[in-house]
This record gives C-alpha cells, sequence and structure tokens, in this order.
C-alpha cells in the first residue's frame, strides 16, 4: 500500500517535472514581455523532431541528441523574434495570439509534410528502459532520469537569475519594465535572450518527452494545454512557481488517476479551476 | 431612559451639521509598511480642503481608503451621517463621494462627449437599458454637453478622448466626476503636469463649481493650495500632521521643516 | 417571403432530381476521412492502400473511368462529415461514398447515403451498429465485438480464470470492455475489476498500477492506435508487469508496427487478437506488403487492409452491375460477395452487410531480432456478434 | 427616419451617425441572398458559414465589446447542441421550439457561471473559462447514457421546418433557417452595442478601473452580457445540431473554442461584422484549401493568419478601419469614431 504510494508519488513527480521543463520557458518570457506566444510547444516538437532524426537516421546516442534539440529550437526561436514577434510587442495581445496559432499551424502542416503523420518511434537506450526496485517500490528508470535532469535545470536555472548579472536583468525586467528600462537596461536584448533561452528549454523538454507521451505533428497542440495551465497556476515570471504547479499538477494528476479513476479526466482541470479561484495571480504570481 | 435622550439629541445634532464626509481612526498596512495611521478628519458641507503633504506622505492613498479602492484595517468612513465604510466603490459613487485620478483614467476609445454620456447615463441608471438606442437618450446627452460646455470642453466634444490634449484629459476627468452629481469631490492633483497659468483656470473652473459640492483636493504647488482652499491638511508618513487655515499652516514650523523645507529642493 | 422561398424550394428539388442522371463513363467515388488532426495518420495508411489498389488494377472498371475526390473532416466532426457528404453527392455527383475512419462521421454519413441511394462503403468505423445506420452501406474493416467476444472466450480456453480489464473511456472503449468482459464470462472466466483511463491520456503509470495492484492472471487493455500503445506498454513494463507471467491480452492497435517499434522488448509476450497483420503468412499478403513497402516506405496496418479490401469490394461491385453505379444495384452486388484478402478468407454477410472473416490470436515474439505479432491461433467465419443477437 | 434628423443638433447626430445602416451593411446582407442563386450546391456550406458567425458573434460581444477573453465558449454551442437534439431525439422535433428550449438552457448556464466569470480577469479568466469548458467536455463524455459518449447522438429526427419545409440534401432549408436566425440575432446585437449598455460595455472594454469610479456596476453588466452572448451561442449550437441532426462531443471541445477565437480576431474582434466576416474568410477559406489539398491545408491557413496579423492590425476589419483613417485624415481630420460598427 505504501509502496504503491510512494510509486503513484513519484510517477506524478516525474510527470510534472516533463511539464516544467516544456513550459517555464514560457512563463519567463509572458511575464516579461506579456508576450501571449501560443507556439511555445512548436519549438518543443522541433526538439523531438531534431532528437528523433538524429537517434534514427544518424543512430546518435540519446543523450548527444538533447544539447542539439536545445540549441536547435533555440536557434529557430531567435529567427522568429526576429522576423516577426518583434514586430508585435506593442500590439494588443488578441492579435499575438492569432500571429501565434498561425505559426502553429504551420509548424503542424510542415511537420506532417516532412515526417509524415506517423507516431516517431524511439528506443532509449538500455540503461534507461525498465525500473529499479528500491525498497519494495518500482521506480522506473526513465522518470528518475527525467527528475534529476529537471532538478538539475531548476538549480541552473534559478542559480544563474540570483546570482548572475543577466539574471539580475531579467529579474528587473520581469518585475517592472519601465523601471528596468529607467535603469539603462536594453530589455528588448534581454528579451530576446531569455525568448531564446526558454524555447530552447522546450525544445530540450520536447525531445525528453517523446519516450513519456511520443511524438507526432500533433504535440505543438495537444501539450499546449497542459503548459497553459502550469504556467497560469504558477504564476507568470516565477520559476518557483512554474516548478511548483507543474509537479503539484503531475502528482494530483497521477494520483487522481489511481485513487478515483473516475474522475482521472477531470482532476487536473478540477485542480486548475480552484487554484486560479483561490489565487488569480498564480502560485507566486505578483499580477 | 437618559441614554435614549442623549442618543437622540446626538442623533439630531448629527442631522443638523454632519460634514459631507468624516474619517475616524483608518488605518492601512501594506506588510511592515504603514500607509495611513488613524487618519481622522471632517469635511464640512460646501468646504474647499486642500490636501498637501511630500510624496508618499500616503494622500493619493487615503484617496483610496475613502473610496473604498482600498479596505482600511481599521477605521470607519463616514458620508453625511451614515457610514459606508463597506459599501462598494461604484455604491459610495451613487452616494455621491466621487474622486478623479492624478494619472488619467479615461475612456481612451470613446469619444468625448460618450465618455461623459456614459457617466450620466450610469447616474440615471440607464447603463443596463438595451432597447433603446443611445440618441434616443437625449436629456442625459444634453446634461452630459451642457457639463463639457462648463469646462470648456464644448468644441471638444466630438473627438476621440486619446486625441485631446493633455491639459483637456485633464478637465475631462473632472467632467466624468461631475457628471454622476457627486456631493463630494475628491481631486487627486487635477492640475498635475498641467503649466502653471492653466491651472489657475482649472481651479477657478473648480472653485465656481456649485456649493452644495464639499471639494477635498491634493495639489503641490502652494501658491494654488493658498490661493482656492479653505483650510489645508497636512499629511505626512501616513498621518496627518497638522490641519488649520492656510495662514496657520503658513505660520506653521513643523510645516515650513517637513514639506516646504522641502520644496525648497524639490 | 413564404411564396419565394417555396418558388426556391421548388428549384432546389429540380435541382436534387436533375443530378443523378448523367456520369455517363466515369464512375465518381466520394472519399470522406480524417486526413488532417489527430487521426491523420490512419487516413494516410488508408489512403496509401486505396492508391495501391488502384494502380494496380487500373482506375477503369466494367468501362467506367474511376474518379476520386478527397475531403478532409478534420478529426471527428460529424457536421462535417455529413456536410461533406451531401456536397460530394449534390456538387460533385458522386456515386460511391468511401472512407470513414471514425464512427461519427460514418454514422452522419449513412444519413446522406440512405437519402440520396448512394453505395457506401464503411473502411473502417469499427463500431457494431455502423452498418444498420444505412441500407446501402458495407464494411470492409471488423467490428470490435467481433475481436473481442471472440477473444474474451479463447482466454478463459487457453487457461486465464481470472481477468482485469483497462480501456480508453470513449465508446469503442466501452465496446471492446463489454465484449471482452461478456466473452470471458460466458466461457466461464471472473472478472477481478475494470478500470477506465481517459481517451487522450498521456500517463499510464497509475492505471497499470491499479490492474497490478488487483493481481489476475490477465489483464485485457484496449487503448485507440496512435500514440498511445507505446505509452501503455512502457508503463506496463515500468510497473514491473512480467507478460511471461501475468498475461497481457489486448486488441491489434496495441501492438501495430510502430508501437512495436518503440516500446521495444517491453513488449514482448502480449497476447493481441485481431484481423490483420502485415507478418500474416500468405502469399497474397507477401505481395501486398511488397508492393505498399514498395511505394510508400511503411508497412500497412489495419487502415490499410480496410482500404485496400474496401477498393476490392466496390471494383468486384461494379464488375457484377457491369458499371451500373445506383446505391440499389451496387449494394445488391456486394451483398455475399467472397473473396482471398491478404488478411485471409473474408465476405461480406448477405444479411447485415457486415464483414465477415477470420480472427488471429498472436502473441509478441522476436523474429530474427525484429518483434512481430505472431499468430499462434485463430478463429475462422466470425461474424459480429452483436448483430446476430439482434435478429433473435 | 435620416430626414427627420436634418436640422437636429450635432450632438444628436454625433451619437446617431454610428447607429444608421450604412450602405455597405444593406449591400452586405443582400449579398448574403446569393447563395441561392449563384452556389446552390454550396448551401450547406453556406449554412455552417451562418451558424460559425452566429457563434463568432456571440464571442465578440463579450470580448469585443466587454473585453472577456473566452478559451471555453463552445461550452455553451454545446449545450445548446445536445439541448436542441436531445429534445429532438425524445420525440419533439419541431425546429422553431427547440431551438428557443436551447437557447434558455445555454443561457441559464451562461447566467450561473457569469458570477464566476465576473470575478476574474486576463490569463486567471482565460485558463478558467478553458477549464470550465474542458470539464464540460469530459462530463459530455463520460455521462454516454445521456449524450451518447464519443459516437455522438444517435436517433435525431427533426421535423420540417414551419411543418413544411424539410431539411434537404442540397441544405437549402439549413441556410434559409441559419441566414434568418443569425440575422434577427444580428438585429439584436446591433441594437445592443447602440445602447446606453453598449456604451457601458465599451466602458468596461477601455477602462475597467474607471468604471466603479463612475457609479457604474461593471460586475452586473458582465453577467448580463455573458448570459446574453451564452443564449446566442446556444443558437448557434442548436442551429448546427439541427441542420445537420447530429450531435458530437466535439460540440464542447477545446478545438472549437479556439477556432471561433481565431475567427473573430481574424476578423476584427470589437466590430460587429468582425466575427461574420472572419467566419465566411476562414471556412471559405479552409474549404478552398482542404479541397485542393486535405493534408496540408491549414499550412496556407497558417500563413494566412500570419499575414492577416502582419499586414492589418486588430484584424482585418480594424486594419482596414485602421488605413481608411489613416488615408482620410489626410484629406480631412473630420470626426472620427472611437468604434465603427
Amino acid at each position: 500500500m505504501l509502496a504503491s504510494l510512494v510509486g503513484v508519488l513519484f510517477d506524478g513527480f516525474a510527470y510534472g517535472m516533463l511539464l516544467f521543463v516544456l513550459s517555464v520557458g514560457l512563463s519567463v518570457t509572458l511575464g516579461m514581455m506579456n508576450f501571449v506566444n501560443l507556439a511555445h510547444c512548436s519549438f518543443a516538437m522541433l526538439g523531438g523532431y531534431i532528437a528523433v532524426t538524429l537517434m534514427n537516421a544518424l543512430a546518435w546516442p540519446f543523450f548527444a541528441t538533447l544539447p542539439v534539440a536545445f540549441v536547435a529550437a533555440a536557434a529557430a526561436s531567435v529567427v522568429l523574434e526576429r522576423a516577426l514577434y518583434r514586430r508585435l510587442y506593442r500590439a494588443s495581445d488578441l492579435d499575438q495570439c492569432l500571429l501565434t496559432i498561425g505559426i502553429v499551424f504551420v509548424s503542424i502542416a510542415s511537420a506532417a509534410y516532412i515526417y509524415g503523420t506517423i507516431q516517431q518511434p524511439v528506443q532509449m537506450p538500455p540503461y534507461l528502459r525498465g525500473s529499479v526496485v528500491f525498497l519494495g517500490v518500482n521506480f522506473a528508470v526513465y522518470r528518475l532520469f527525467l527528475v534529476g535532469t529537471a532538478l538539475a535545470i531548476t538549480f541552473v536555472l534559478v542559480a544563474s537569475l540570483e546570482y548572475t548579472r543577466f539574471g539580475a536583468q531579467v529579474r528587473a525586467a520581469v518585475d517592472n519594465q519601465r523601471m528596468a528600462r529607467g535603469l539603462g537596461i536594453n530589455v528588448q536584448r534581454t528579451f530576446a535572450i531569455t525568448f531564446a533561452l526558454g524555447s530552447g528549454l522546450a525544445g530540450l523538454g520536447g525531445a525528453l518527452a517523446i519516450e513519456m507521451v511520443g511524438l507526432d505533428p500533433g504535440f505543438a497542440f495537444s501539450f499546449l494545454i497542459y503548459v497553459l495551465i502550469v504556467v497560469s497556476v504558477g504564476g507568470l515570471g516565477s520559476i518557483g512557481g512554474s516548478f511548483a504547479a507543474a509537479s503539484l499538477l503531475g502528482i494530483s494528476d497521477v494520483a487522481g488517476k489511481y485513487y478515483v479513476p473516475q474522475l482521472g479526466a477531470f482532476l487536473i482541470y478540477l485542480v486548475m479551476v480552484g487554484l486560479l479561484m483561490w489565487r488569480p495571480a498564480g502560485l507566486f504570481g505578483k499580477r | 431612559m437618559v441614554v435614549a435622550m442623549v442618543v437622540v439629541i446626538a442623533a439630531r445634532d448629527a442631522a443638523v451639521n454632519a460634514p459631507a464626509l468624516s474619517t475616524r481612526g483608518l488605518n492601512k498596512r501594506f506588510g511592515s509598511l504603514v500607509v495611513a495611521r488613524d487618519i481622522e478628519f471632517a469635511l464640512p458641507q460646501g468646504a474647499r480642503y486642500a490636501l498637501v503633504g511630500p510624496n508618499g506622505a500616503g494622500k493619493t492613498t487615503l484617496i483610496n481608503l475613502i473610496t473604498g479602492m482600498l479596505q482600511p484595517d481599521e477605521g470607519r468612513i463616514f458620508l453625511g451621517e451614515d457610514e459606508i465604510t463597506s459599501s462598494r466603490p461604484e455604491q459610495r459613487v451613487k452616494r455621491g463621494l466621487v474622486r478623479t485620478f492624478q494619472i488619467n483614467t479615461l475612456f481612451p476609445h470613446l469619444s468625448v462627449l460618450e465618455a461623459v454620456t456614459l457617466a450620466v447615463c450610469e447616474r440615471r441608471g440607464h447603463g443596463g437599458a438595451w432597447l433603446r438606442r443611445l440618441p434616443a437618450y437625449r436629456d442625459a446627452i444634453d446634461e452630459a454637453y451642457g457639463i463639457l460646455g462648463s469646462l470648456m470642453l464644448g468644441n471638444q466634444c466630438y473627438r476621440l478622448t486619446r486625441e485631446l490634449a493633455y491639459g483637456q484629459q485633464r478637465l475631462l476627468e473632472i467632467a466624468l466626476a461631475l457628471a454622476t452629481k457627486p456631493r463630494v469631490l475628491l481631486l487627486d492633483e487635477p492640475a498635475a503636469g498641467v503649466p502653471r497659468e492653466e491651472s489657475a483656470e482649472l481651479f477657478t473652473a473648480i472653485s465656481s463649481l456649485s456649493q452644495h459640492i464639499s471639494v477635498l483636493f491634493i495639489e503641490h504647488d502652494m501658491d494654488i493650495v493658498f490661493r482656492f482652499a479653505s483650510r489645508i491638511i497636512v499629511m505626512v508618513g501616513g498621518r496627518i500632521l497638522v490641519e488649520g487655515t492656510p495662514g496657520e499652516i503658513a505660520a506653521d514650523e513643523r510645516v515650513r521643516e517637513v514639506y516646504l523645507g522641502k520644496r525648497g529642493h524639490g | 417571403m413564404r411564396n419565394v422561398l417555396r418558388g426556391l424550394g421548388g428549384l432546389a428539388a429540380a435541382l436534387l432530381v436533375a443530378s443523378p442522371v448523367f456520369a455517363q463513363n466515369t464512375v465518381k467515388i466520394g472519399l470522406i476521412l480524417p486526413y488532417s488532426g489527430q487521426f491523420a495518420d490512419t487516413a494516410t495508411q488508408m489512403d496509401n492502400a486505396i492508391k495501391l489498389y488502384v494502380k494496380q488494377h487500373g482506375d477503369t472498371v466494367a468501362g467506367k473511368k474511376l474518379e476520386f475526390i478527397r475531403k478532409d473532416t478534420g478529426g471527428i466532426a460529424p457536421d462535417v462529415a455529413k456536410r461533406l457528404a451531401q456536397e460530394l453527392v449534390v456538387r460533385d455527383k458522386v456515386d460511391i461514398l468511401a472512407g470513414f475512419v471514425l464512427t461519427p462521421n460514418a454514422l452522419a454519413a449513412s444519413d446522406v447515403s440512405t437519402e440520396a441511394k448512394k453505395f457506401m462503403v464503411i473502411m473502417n468505423a469499427a463500431t457494431a451498429i455502423v452498418t444498420t445506420k444505412s441500407p446501402y452501406s458495407a464494411r470492409t474493416s471488423v467490428t470490435i465485438p467481433q475481436l473481442n467476444e471472440t477473444f474474451g472466450a479463447w482466454a478463459y480456453k487457453s487457461g486465464i480464470k481470472t481477468a482485469y480489464t483497462m480501456v480508453s473511456d470513449y465508446g469503442p472503449g466501452h465496446d471492446a470492455e463489454g465484449a471482452f468482459q461478456r466473452g470471458f464470462k460466458e466461457a466461464g472466466g471472473q472478472i477481478t475489476g475494470s478500470v477506465r483511463y481517459p481517451v487522450a491520456n498521456p500517463d499510464f503509470s497509475a492505471f497499470v498500477q491499479r490492474a497490478k495492484d488487483a493481481n489476475a492472471q490477465g489483464i485485457f487493455v484496449f487503448v485507440p492506435g496512435g500514440v498511445q500503445p507505446a505509452a501503455l506498454a512502457k508503463a506496463l513494463a515500468e510497473r514491473g508487469i512480467d507478460p511471461k507471467k501475468t498475461k497481457i491480452l489486448g486488441q491489434g492497435e496495441l501492438t501495430d508496427a510502430g508501437a512495436l517499434k518503440s516500446m521495444g522488448d517491453s513488449g514482448l509476450g502480449i497476447i493481441t487478437v485481431f484481423h490483420y497483420d502485415p507478418n500474416h503468412k500468405s502469399k497474397l499478403n507477401e505481395t501486398f506488403v511488397k508492393a505498399y513497402v514498395g511505394d510508400y516506405k511503411r508497412t500497412p496496418d489495419f487502415f490499410s487492409i480496410g482500404g485496400y479490401d474496401g477498393m476490392h469490394l466496390i471494383y468486384e461491385a461494379l464488375k457484377k452491375t457491369g458499371g451500373k453505379a445506383d446505391g440499389d444495384s451496387l449494394i445488391a452486388a456486394a451483398k455475399g460477395m467472397k473473396w482471398e484478402s491478404p488478411r485471409g478468407p473474408i465476405s461480406i454477410d448477405p444479411e447485415t452487410r457486415d464483414i465477415v472473416q477470420t480472427v488471429y490470436i498472436r502473441r509478441v515474439e522476436k523474429v530474427g531480432g525484429e518483434l512481430q505479432n505472431v499468430e499462434f491461433d485463430k478463429i475462422e467465419n466470425v461474424k459480429d456478434p452483436v448483430k446476430e443477437r439482434m435478429k433473435k | 427616419m435620416s430626414a427627420a434628423l436634418e436640422g437636429l443638433a450635432e450632438r444628436y447626430l454625433h451619437l446617431e451617425r454610428p447607429t444608421r445602416w450604412r450602405k455597405s451593411e444593406i449591400a452586405f446582407w443582400i449579398a448574403t441572398l446569393l447563395p441561392f442563386f449563384l452556389f446552390e450546391s454550396y448551401l450547406s456550406l453556406a449554412s455552417q458559414v451562418a451558424i460559425t458567425a452566429l457563434f463568432a458573434l456571440s464571442l465578440d460581444l463579450i470580448l469585443g465589446y466587454a473585453g472577456i477573453v473566452s478559451l471555453g465558449h463552445a461550452a455553451f454551442f454545446g449545450l445548446g447542441a445536445y439541448a436542441a437534439g436531445l429534445i429532438a431525439k425524445h420525440g419533439w422535433g419541431e425546429p422553431l421550439s427547440g431551438l428557443v428550449m436551447a437557447a434558455a438552457l445555454a443561457g441559464v448556464v451562461g447566467y450561473a457561471a457569469s458570477f464566476i466569470i465576473a470575478r476574474f480577469r486576463h490569463l486567471a479568466l482565460i485558463m478558467i473559462t478553458l477549464g470550465l469548458g474542458l470539464l464540460l467536455y469530459e462530463a459530455a463524455n463520460s455521462a454516454s447514457w445521456l449524450t451518447g459518449g464519443a459516437d455522438g447522438l444517435q436517433g435525431v429526427r427533426m421535423w420540417p421546418l414551419l411543418g413544411y419545409f424539410k431539411f434537404d440534401l442540397f441544405g437549402f432549408t439549413a441556410y434559409t433557417y441559419s441566414l434568418a436566425v443569425l440575422f434577427l440575432v444580428f438585429l439584436v446585437a446591433r441594437r445592443l452595442i447602440h445602447s446606453p449598455f453598449g456604451l457601458s460595455l465599451r466602458g468596461i472594454r477601455e477602462n475597467p478601473v474607471r468604471m466603479p469610479a463612475i457609479g457604474a456596476p461593471s460586475h452586473a453588466h458582465i453577467r448580463k452580457i455573458y448570459s446574453i452572448s451564452a443564449v446566442m451561442a446556444g443558437m448557434a449550437g442548436a442551429l448546427l445540431a439541427q441542420t445537420t441532426s447530429t450531435v458530437s462531443l466535439e460540440a464542447l471541445g477545446f478545438q472549437r473554442s479556439a477556432d471561433v477565437l481565431v475567427i473573430l480576431i481574424l476578423g476584427g474582434a470589437g466590430r460587429l461584422y468582425g466575427g461574420i466576416l472572419g467566419a465566411i474568410i476562414y471556412m471559405v477559406a479552409r474549404d478552398q484549401f482542404s479541397g485542393v489539398n486535405p493534408q496540408y491545408w491549414y499550412f496556407w491557413i497558417g500563413l494566412l493568419l500570419i499575414a492577416v496579423v502582419t499586414l492589418l492590425p486588430n484584424g482585418i476589419l480594424g486594419g482596414l478601419a485602421q488605413w481608411t483613417s489613416r488615408w482620410s485624415s489626410r484629406w480631412s481630420s473630420s470626426s472620427r469614431r472611437g468604434t465603427p460598427p
């Protein structure tokens, strides 16, 4: 009983960590620029496809593909930021929605055209498959790896936000753009960089997600909802918030499905609506 | 018995010369920062009071508390003799307690006439009416037009709010407030950012308002304050430092050092 | 106003009457499939097979040139499917409606088939009742009860006495659950418990844990094809359920080629029931698969075979009617038609217009380092049990 | 009408002018009859365009005028659809009364929901509407005994419209019916946004902070418009159910909510014709693109959206309005309107 409880909590947490990696980038960029980027998951999908291509076509080892996924997504985001996003920073958020939805459509179509509509098969290296038993509890190796990665990312993010000059600029820009400008921070540039890093993380998340939730052209749309949930519940621009929200949602989702399966589909939404009614600005949100 | 008598008498007295607006022991904290401490003052019917004090003294916060945009931690607020401490902002407006904003808080894409007509319609309770077209409410439109005329906006009223010159937008701030037929009017730096000569005009307009309207205005320009205020309330660090006639205030040492001193190098 | 409408009504009626006349030496086939969206891949696989069949048999049958018009429903959208069917009939003057991966869309289009008296070939939609909606429709795929009731009975005979079922919480899932439990219980087995998970369910670990805790001798699972089979199989492996001890039973989608690729050895030992597998041993199938892989660089699946046999049915029916393409002649010709398909011998039940075929029991094994579904048992001439009961 | 207005004080004309019927409007509504004569074979598409337009119009009232972004508006569309479908399924196939009942139900639920909605703004509001919508979807899915679950509602049988016009294969009746309802609802919406209430709504959109400061009960206004919008969305859903005699879970789905939002923004939110124009352009484009290329049509739709945003801010109508006003201001800066209808 206790064993299964621990197992369930762990699985939920691992799932949450996946959501976290996918969504943290969006949270920061939204918080800083109030730019509604619904195409965030398109970058994740890009990362996923990069990883798949490298593994299946070029037989790269899984780990080697992760940084490439990150870089590719980041690079793509820079291009788009220059070409399109930049024009709409001052536009209404509705226009931003329209633009980014358009990008989602295009990305899905392109993925379907290039890779076909087929579900991309991936084979994890043996040492990431199966599960280890510890104190009678089953831990899936891959989920352990996922949790480790996510924690590492969180640590790096928090550390760099707290202790680097750039991090300070980002925090300033998130707290109060006008003031940041006044302090002579180039918010535009800061944002562009943050945006690239955030998208890169999404790409990494996309690559990590394949093993757990698969990858097909629908990804850019199907995960959008979950990402938005994490961002809104966590609170805009708050890494800690995204982390808390993601683990909370992941755990409640899995635990709910285990203990009250008839509520399985409802739970994640119930939790979200409840939390947002309690704290409209999100768990750690200021605005 | 006797007590009852006293109460009755008290009530009658209150009814007779109750101030238009009064507060008792208002307190408000943001975490450790105290923004209002034991604020007590009374604004008589038809008075013209000025609220002055250095930046961050808590003037705007006080207006937010009075108008219900902030809830006080302790204390009570009275409009006439009835308490409004817990009533919602729009209810206070309906009862005649109205404010303007230091930073223009207008309707950018409404024409000037539309904006004021909106306020008039809301006061007249047409706000939810959707069976007849707006132009059918002529007397509302006429009233709005009249108000704009009285504030020298008559020839601007067909332009979009966002296209108005800044000074005119300040006037529109007041026009919107007047459209709600206020009994008590709280003006938060009505002349903020307006060049001096214009601000004098603006205050002439204000002081020529009907004597049924009691006015409390925040203003930094002491010349203006001394010219237009019958009494002056000086706030510092979230508390009322002193209240008195312009003469008294001008003579007051503490005011000099705290406030005028500040203006010296500000 | 009303007179005007009446006038226009007359006009419309006139056009409607006018429509079926002509289409002299072409036969138009309207394909309604979810080419885009969540189910796009099913459409791709089916359409590939359709193209392949036409390529192999030429696009002229009984002196008539075949013309295809392809329409996208963008997923489950009966309103769209119905509209497209209407437009195909009214505007494009098609003679045959075909395709239909998704049950709701098939049901909606059936109304049009009935009203316009158009032959309709259902190449996948697998809910039992689909064919009852239009007297002009025939099915060349499979029905869920056809597979799983048979499977339930077989499972008990094979020595599994207790079973736990877990299915996707939607129509097909419920059908599969009901059918398997019925077959299993009627044979004498005992269901120790059951659970339903959301249709779009990214993470199965929780449900698998439940199933594990129930420790039955067999776990019956049903998931829609696509993303989920692999995720489910992985979850099974991760939670340490060993197919050699606890039998994992499922419908074929669970272990189709794509799923097997990504689930890897965690799939070994899973037992599934299905009507077609690309590794089915027969001359016909080998040539079919060879040609298919040759053209599309991937193995066909049950959507492909549904489309392939669907085209065969259309061709043969047209030959039989000598090219007459009206609904009554075609459905008459289709009834009772028998042929040898890559999946084995199949026929169209003259009464229900539904498919009669062999049901295969397969186990996932390594064949030359490749995971495969290896057939080790089969039940022949299986009809859809639901409609059999309806008759009684 | 307009003759009587001559010699009226400018202040009345200023507020009266935007409420007048423009020639372009009249031309537009006449044009909506063209499909009957020019494209008979597109009538069923036309009817679904009209239905989507109605749905978009209902969203426009809350989003475009009161500034309430909703990602769950399909909830009311679906409620209407299922209500109409169930009524017809259980023996009462009369369309008009069914339409009214369905709309009423949607309205009641909308009113209940509005108490929650009015309390939130921004991202929280979007996500709460989204969440409520998804919850309803899941509920409908699990209540398959009532809704038929994923297979969709079966056995919907509609009676002829007005006891005379069958719902025919051409979609002739369907379009007539949908168009008539759309037009009537449009008239109501038009009157509404030109009323004092409409002005108050624009006030809420323009500056939610100032509204209470002029004594406006914003929450009450929002509850009211939200309920009205729900009724209209319910009507749209009911129309779809009746004209196709099918209802499926997708009527409640996130996809539908997202699509209608895109359609409205594309056409131009806050403009009476934004939703209608958006529906026409989006659905016709989709029909044409997917006709040419059933597998990758949404690539072109995507490009269309991107192009519109970059070239015409605030949607097609908004963008055009800006261009024209820029153009006209070069000649004469005559009194300009805040929100042209």
